[in-house]
């Protein structure tokens, strides 16, 4: 297949030029980057075939590409949300130094992230998983802030994962000797027990970081915050999503086959419940936008990775539903922050309130999004929400739904958060002249927003990838549709749609809508966050009154216990401690030659004593 | 306690090497077929060097030999890489004192006679105990006897570093004269004459005078570079 | 000669070379003063040489030279030439190593100002 | 026939001889001969090594006396695959420091490039001979040359870091003599391959403390811990090339010694475990004590001592795949340390204490530098898709066929480790604020070359291992033939 080739090459030669052509002029190098992004996507999706696959060899390694159902929808997602955050980024990047050094990154990001779905080897997975790491990391590292830290935390965490996989596919390797994927899974059955559970166990960590899957999630919150915004979205959106489908893909193909699969499935399925649960009360805490989002993130990854590891047919799809939706509303959130960042210079909900009127498209989009990912009707997120309850429900773990309410009803409180801290409240004098974001910035987020709007009415669009992706990994035996065990869905024709119903709950929305906002539009009147007063007190001026930052606090004031244990200060005191056990070991080298030289005699005698027992 | 420490070690491993060089046994035949008959033979019969030790130093293991005279080359030039920049700063004597008429006149005396003495031996290497190491050693004796007789002594460097050279370009020159005549480096390609006679041996006479000169000039330089350097205070 | 004494000079040889090593092996190990390092060093290779030496003797036999005494004497056996050849090598290049350890010693001092090698370790861990 | 082995050691040897006289003809001579001859000697061996992969190994004897008799030179598949490797290694830090030497005078810049020439030399010469005592004589050749550059600066510490070198070499040439001197009184000959082809008939015991004084003194060389305290002083206080060719050059030579005892010479099979073990310890201690280091250049060194550490224990593997791993690992460390070191040198080039905080933001300075410092960080801690991926995964792939899931574990273990202390030096250079009183030094033109060229194979070997791979493959294999060895070298008559 030449179009791998081409693909691949237009990556990487775009990437190198699109670096190097800042150097010339700064609207070419944003023509060659919006290029080598957007035109891979299209040669992908029309030239590229199901079940025709490159091989080809590297070091006496054979190697292999190629694409079926199951990767064809993270390539969507990683193409999708790419192409989207591409454009973003034109308009996130204008002025901004390293332009060269992102787009750089961005592109190789994107490029690894399709590189991982068209693996069929592990060799080739694991080369693109590796750029995908230190691609990120760059951009993690962009801003500078922090670095030491926070960059070197993912990229630590990334390698524990990328290595504990690495020795799962050595070890495959001594058993098969290839690389091929479909030879590991072939050979899974006759491998010795203590190998098919370590070997599901050792991939299974590098897919848990990169998920964010507790308790591998510390790095998650600072590398998200960190990364440039227009980078995040794409971060968060699809590049997580890579930890979700080799998980899949571990379940299905390997999990599925052992006997004590089971056990893996409920510790995953707590584990992304509790991840759920952690995040969201986390995310409730931040008084920054992105920190929220970030945290938010790992909560949302938690639900996904319960619906997967739950593993009924139900909980599958809900999965990779709630994936498909995360990559679009995360996505957006991200964007948005990034342009209100752009905007206004801070993304502090504590500085920023009202900007509502100054940014209306901003916050329709983010308006959507959160819609989406609290789950309410008629948005996607609603969809995926309720089978991943149906599916938990119906297969008796009751505990882990309470869990999952929790999470998301607390849920609802950042939304919350995020929306009003933004958008509503006074206007203050201060954002005054904060315009709306240009176009290249806008125009994603609402098509990101058209795109959930559609999908929670016609969910079917991404239900029926999902299902031929899952078909083709071998799910079930035979051909079917999954959702049909679902109690929402109807087949409209050859569509799958919700039930009607729910048009009427779009009608009451529509109306309210505009109802609110042409009404709100109409009669509002400037009113600064000072402009109250409080028993008759006026509050001073340096008093922080503003609302989103306070009316969390009984909540979480409720819940602090559980916070109180951050698994991050354990990890930080692990790592304390061994540079302490480092600092003591090289004292062996004392600098003194004749200890030096005593070392050698000691040495010699030493090997001399256990001659006997050595050799 | 360090020196117990280091008492016991070394007792530890003089006793591994004791057991094993006793076992060996002292001034027994160790071993059956070794490659030194064949150079007791060859060196009669081929190579017509009486002194089996200067033929193995300079035939047979010859390349050692080159790799040893580099060694000392290295070593001097190693020596003027550290100790340069006292050089350059100072050119004089760090020990200055002045030797009585009896010391200066008998060193007079002396030197052209240790100069032949060493002279004689690296010439017979081939044939008596002895050979061009040993000869440039007694040569630069005489050059030490020089130096610390006269405080105001000096030794040319430009002609130490002169005969250095060229006694090693004739060296590794002859080696390769070997490997142009005779198809292997250090090869000999000369007639070799008749035992015990000075003129035999082949190339072996030629490059054991080139290694007394060249370590006869390296020694007398890292004498002199040494003399020259100024201590500290 | 009597093979009982030639035991003993076994013992002997070897012993008493192996003891010149460790006695300059101790010497670099424990004594402070670096010029005694080199030296015992330089006293660790000659108890070296002297093994090496030994090693290459053979009961009776004499000097690997063909005069013309040996030649027309009656004692054939020599000693083994190799090792005399390999010591001559090993003894120059431990002048060589010795004289820059000499030259490091006069940098040294010349830089800290002592001999004392506690004190010249300005580089560590 | 395009040439003979041994003028790789008699070309720089007349070359050397002659340098002191041409220097008082023209002074720019001393720079340039040994350049001419590193080029020589870079065609010569790629000529050869292109015969030997066809046509099987050379073994050339000298002064006419046929093994075991005379000192033989063997240019197989393998030695010639490290002569090739190590020479070209000694041009790119020819060209390095062509100029940078330029401000240091003329008699220390002769003694330098002669010292360098011969350092590289001795190396060759360690690998190319196929005499025990004949490698003696070449260890100590490039001792003496490694102790003189690494006294080179006269300024600094080098001296002490120099003495420390010189100690630990003099006794480790004690014990190679002392096991030298054994295996001599039990066979009667210092061939190779003749003690290869009778080593059975040694008392196992004198075999036994005969292969571990070997070990101990090359293991002095080769930096295997503990006897290794030399080698960070001398790294860090030798000039910035001089640590490129130590790390690429010299203790390749002594980890080459190492193998050819345990593999071709000995016949002891616990010899391999031993291998693991030593290696895991220094590649244990090295790393730990890498990522506590505030010295860049000490940091490097401790970085290159732990890579060592794991070429040992690839070869302790004992298999084809393991000696693959190992070669193709230390080709690999040989490129991306020496750009390490070079690049590196010129990141705290004016800087007094050569403190890792003194790189803070050079890449404003030194742009290329900095990037080229980054891509060998990349490379070395084996991201994809740079050189290091593969041989680690070649490494790593050797230990889990052998079953050593303990050894797999604890290497990636200590990447993660090595990883740390790379991110953290790159971080410093792209995004902290430059310090106050450093005064960054540009690099000069050939310097500069001299790094792209590494930095450019660091690239084609990462994206396209193929072109190096069948080389390593016929060496390797080269390697484990111990038999056909033995016959190559025994079988020439005179």
């Amino acid at each position: 297949m030449e179009t791998y080739s081409i693909i691949f090459a237009i990556f990487l030669g775009g990437a190198v030029l699109t670096y190097f052509a800042g150097k010339l002029n700064s609207i070419l190098q944003d023509i060659l980057f919006l290029g080598s992004v957007l035109v891979p996507t299209y040669l992908f999706f029309s030239g590229v075939s199901f079940g025709s696959a490159m091989p080809f060899s590297l070091e006496g390694i054979s190697l292999l590409w190629g694409i079926d159902h199951y990767s064809w929808l993270f390539a969507l997602i990683v193409l999708g949300l790419g192409s989207l955050a591409a454009v973003y980024a034109i308009g996130y990047m204008k002025g901004k130094e390293r332009k060269g050094y992102f787009y750089f990154n961005f592109i190789l990001s994107v490029m690894s992230m399709l590189g991982i779905v068209v693996s069929q080897d592990l060799i080739s997975f694991f080369i693109f998983w590796e750029i995908m790491t230190w691609s990120s990391y760059l951009m993690v590292i962009y801003n500078g802030k922090d670095i030491q830290r926070v960059g070197i935390k993912y990229f630590v965490f990334s390698a524990i994962g990328a290595y504990a996989m690495l020795m799962g596919i050595v070890i495959v390797h001594s058993i098969t000797h290839t690389f091929f994927i479909e030879d590991m899974i072939q050979a899974y059955g006759h491998m010795s027990l203590q190998l098919q559970i370590w070997i599901p166990i050792l991939f299974l960590i590098a897919f848990a970081v990169k998920a964010a899957m507790m308790p591998l999630h510390v790095w998650a919150p600072g590398a998200y915050s960190n990364a440039p915004m227009a980078y995040t979205s794409l971060f968060s959106g699809a590049l997580s999503k890579m930890g979700v489908y080799g998980m899949v893909l571990i379940l299905v193909t390997l999990v599925s086959r052992l006997p004590q699969g089971i056990w893996f499935r409920e510790v995953l399925a707590w584990l992304g419940g509790i991840t759920a649960a952690v995040g969201t009360l986390w995310a409730i805490k931040q008084d920054d936008a992105k920190k929220l989002l970030a945290y938010s993130s790992v909560a949302q990854l938690g639900y996904i990775i319960t619906g997967v590891a739950i593993g009924t047919e139900l909980g599958m799809l809900a999965g990779l539903f709630l994936a498909v939706m995360h990559a679009l509303f995360k996505g957006t959130l991200f964007m948005a922050v990034g342009a209100i960042e752009k905007q206004t210079g801070t993304t502090n909900f504590t500085e920023i309130t009202g900007l509502i009127r100054k940014m209306p498209w901003t916050f329709l989009a983010s308006l959507m999004s959160i819609i989406a990912l609290a789950g309410i009707p008629p948005l996607g997120g609603f969809v995926g929400k309720w089978m991943l309850y149906e599916s938990l429900i119906t297969s008796d773990h009751y505990l882990l739904v309470i869990l999952i309410f929790f999470a998301s009803t607390a849920g609802f409180l950042y939304c919350y958060k995020f929306l009003f801290g933004f958008f509503l409240g006074q206007e203050e004098k201060e954002w005054e002249h904060v315009k709306e974001a240009p176009a290249t910035m806008v125009v994603p987020m609402i098509l990101m927003s058209v795109f959930m709007f559609v999908l929670g009415t016609f969910p079917g669009i991404i239900l029926k990838p999902i299902n031929n992706g899952l078909m083709d990994l071998g799910f079930v035996d035979s051909y079917k549709h999954l959702w049909e065990t679902s109690v929402i869905f109807n087949n409209w024709g050859d569509h799958v749609i919700l039930q009607p119903i729910l048009y009427s709950i779009i009608a009451i929305f529509l109306f309210f809508l505009i109802l609110v906002v042409w009404k709100g539009y109409k009669g509002t009147r400037y009113v600064t966050t000072k402009d109250i007063s409080t028993s008759g007190e006026v509050p001073k001026e340096d008093e922080n009154l503003t609302f989103s930052v306070g009316f969390t606090q009984p909540f979480l004031r409720a819940v602090a216990p559980v916070m109180r244990r951050q698994i991050d200060k354990y990890y930080t005191e692990f790592a304390k401690g061994l540079e302490g056990l480092f600092e003591f070991m090289r004292r062996i080298y004392t600098g003194n030659a004749q200890t030096y030289a005593l070392y050698v005699v000691v040495f010699v005698v030493i090997v001399l004593l256990f001659k006997d027992v050595l050799f | 306690m360090k020196k117990v420490i280091v008492i016991l070690l070394l007792a530890a491993l003089g006793f591994y090497l004791g057991t094993t060089f006793f076992n060996i046994g002292f001034g027994d035949p160790h071993f059956a077929n070794g490659v030194k008959d064949f150079y007791l033979k060859e060196t009669v019969d081929n190579l017509h060097v009486s002194n089996t030790v200067t033929s193995i130093v300079v035939n047979f293991r010859g390349f050692d030999t080159l790799g040893e005279v580099t060694v000392l080359f290295l070593a001097v030039t190693a020596l003027g890489s550290i100790l340069y920049k006292r050089r350059h700063e100072v050119g004089t004597r760090s020990v200055l004192f002045s030797s009585s008429s009896v010391v200066t006149a008998g060193s007079k005396l002396l030197f052209p006679a240790v100069i032949l003495l060493g002279v004689y031996v690296f010439v017979h290497g081939h044939l008596s105990p002895g050979g061009g190491f040993q000869g440039g050693v007694i040569i630069a004796t005489g050059f030490l006897l020089m130096l610390l007789s006269y405080e105001n002594y000096s030794v040319s460097h430009k002609w130490l570093s002169i005969v250095e050279s060229l006694a090693g370009i004739v060296f590794a020159g002859v080696g390769l004269l070997g490997f142009i005549n005779g198809g292997t480096f250090l090869q000999n390609f000369l007639p070799t004459g008749v035992l015990n006679n000075l003129f035999s041996g082949g190339v072996i006479p030629i490059i054991y005078i080139a290694v007394g000169f060249k370590v006869a000039a390296e020694l007398t330089g890292v004498i002199y570079t040494v003399l020259h350097e100024k201590g500290v205070k | 000669m009597d093979s009982s004494l030639f035991q003993l000079l076994n013992y002997g040889v070897y012993g008493t070379a192996i003891l010149v090593m460790l006695i300059g092996l101790y010497g670099a190990l424990v004594k402070k003063s670096l010029l005694k390092v080199v030296i015992g060093l330089s006293v660790m290779e000659s108890g070296l040489n002297l093994l090496i030496v030994a090693l290459g003797y053979l009961k009776g036999g004499t000097a690997p030279i063909f005069s013309e005494g040996f030649l027309n004497g009656s004692n054939k056996i020599m000693v083994d030439p190799v090792p005399q050849a390999l010591v001559l090598t090993a003894i120059v290049i431990g002048f060589g190593v010795t004289a820059v350890a000499l030259s490091l010693v006069i940098r040294l001092y010349r830089h800290h100002g002592t001999l004392n090698i506690d004190e010249i370790r300005n580089l560590k861990w | 026939m395009v040439g003979t082995p041994v003028l790789f050691v008699a070309i720089p040897l007349l070359a050397a001889f002659l340098i002191p006289l041409l220097g008082m003809i023209w002074k720019e001579l001393v720079r340039i001969v040994p350049g001419l001859v590193l080029m020589y000697l870079m065609v010569l061996s790629i000529n050869l090594l292109n015969h030997v992969l066809v046509s099987g190994p050379i073994v050339e004897v000298i002064a006419g006396w046929a093994p075991p008799f005379g000192i033989n030179l063997v240019f197989s598949a393998f030695s010639g695959f490290l002569v090739t490797l190590m020479i070209f290694l000694g041009l790119v830090v020819w060209l390095y420091s062509y100029r940078f030497k330029r401000n240091v005078g003329f008699e220390p810049a002769k003694k330098y490039f002669l010292l360098l020439m011969m350092l590289i030399t001795g190396a060759v010469g360690i690998v190319l001979t196929g005499d025990i005592f004949n490698m003696f004589v070449f260890i100590e050749i490039t001792g003496i040359s490694g102790y003189g550059l690494t006294a080179f600066y006269t300024g600094r510490d080098s001296a002490e870091a120099s003495f420390k070198y010189l100690m630990l070499g003099s006794i480790a040439s004690t014990l190679l003599l002392l096991a030298i001197m054994i295996l001599y009184s039990q066979l009667g000959t210092l061939n190779m391959a003749e003690i290869a082809s009778k080593i059975h008939t040694v008392n196992p015991t004198y075999k036994v403390i005969s292969l571990i004084l070997f070990i101990s003194a090359l293991g002095i060389e080769a930096e295997i811990f503990p006897l290794n305290g030399w080698a960070p002083d001398a790294y860090a206080e030798a000039p910035g090339p001089v640590g490129a060719a130590f790390a690429g050059i010299v203790v390749k030579a002594s980890v080459y010694a190492i193998i050819r005892y345990i593999f071709t010479i000995f016949d002891i099979s616990g010899a391999y475990s031993f291998l693991i073990i030593i290696g895991m310890m220094t590649l244990i201690i090295a790393e730990t004590a890498a990522i506590r280091q505030d010295k860049l250049k000490r940091m490097l060194a401790y970085s290159s001592i732990g890579q060592m550490g794991l070429v040992l224990v690839a070869f302790g593997f004992g298999t084809e795949e393991g000696v693959f791993a190992a070669l193709f690992l230390m080709l690999n460390h040989a490129i991306i340390k020496s750009l390490l070191f070079l690049s590196g040198s010129y990141l705290v080039y004016n800087s007094k204490d050569k403190k890792i905080v003194e790189v803070n933001g050079m890449h404003k300075f030194l742009p290329i530098t900095s990037f080229l410092f980054a891509l060998g960080a990349f490379a070395i801690v084996g991201l994809p898709p740079f050189a290091g991926f593969w041989s680690k995964l070649s490494v790593l792939t050797a230990a889990a066929d052998s079953h050593m899931l303990f050894v797999l574990a604890l290497v990636l273990i200590v990447s993660v480790i090595e990883l740390v202390y790379y991110l953290r030096v790159v971080n410093r250079i792209y995004f902290f604020k430059k310090g106050e009183n450093v005064d960054p030094k540009k690099p000069t033109f050939n310097a500069l070359l001299a790094m792209i060229v590494l930095g450019a194979l660091i690239l084609v070997i990462g994206f396209y291992p193929d072109v190096i791979t069948g080389v390593i493959h016929k060496a390797s294999a080269d390697l484990m033939d111990k038999t056909k060895y033995i016959n190559d070298v025994l079988s020439i008559k005179q």
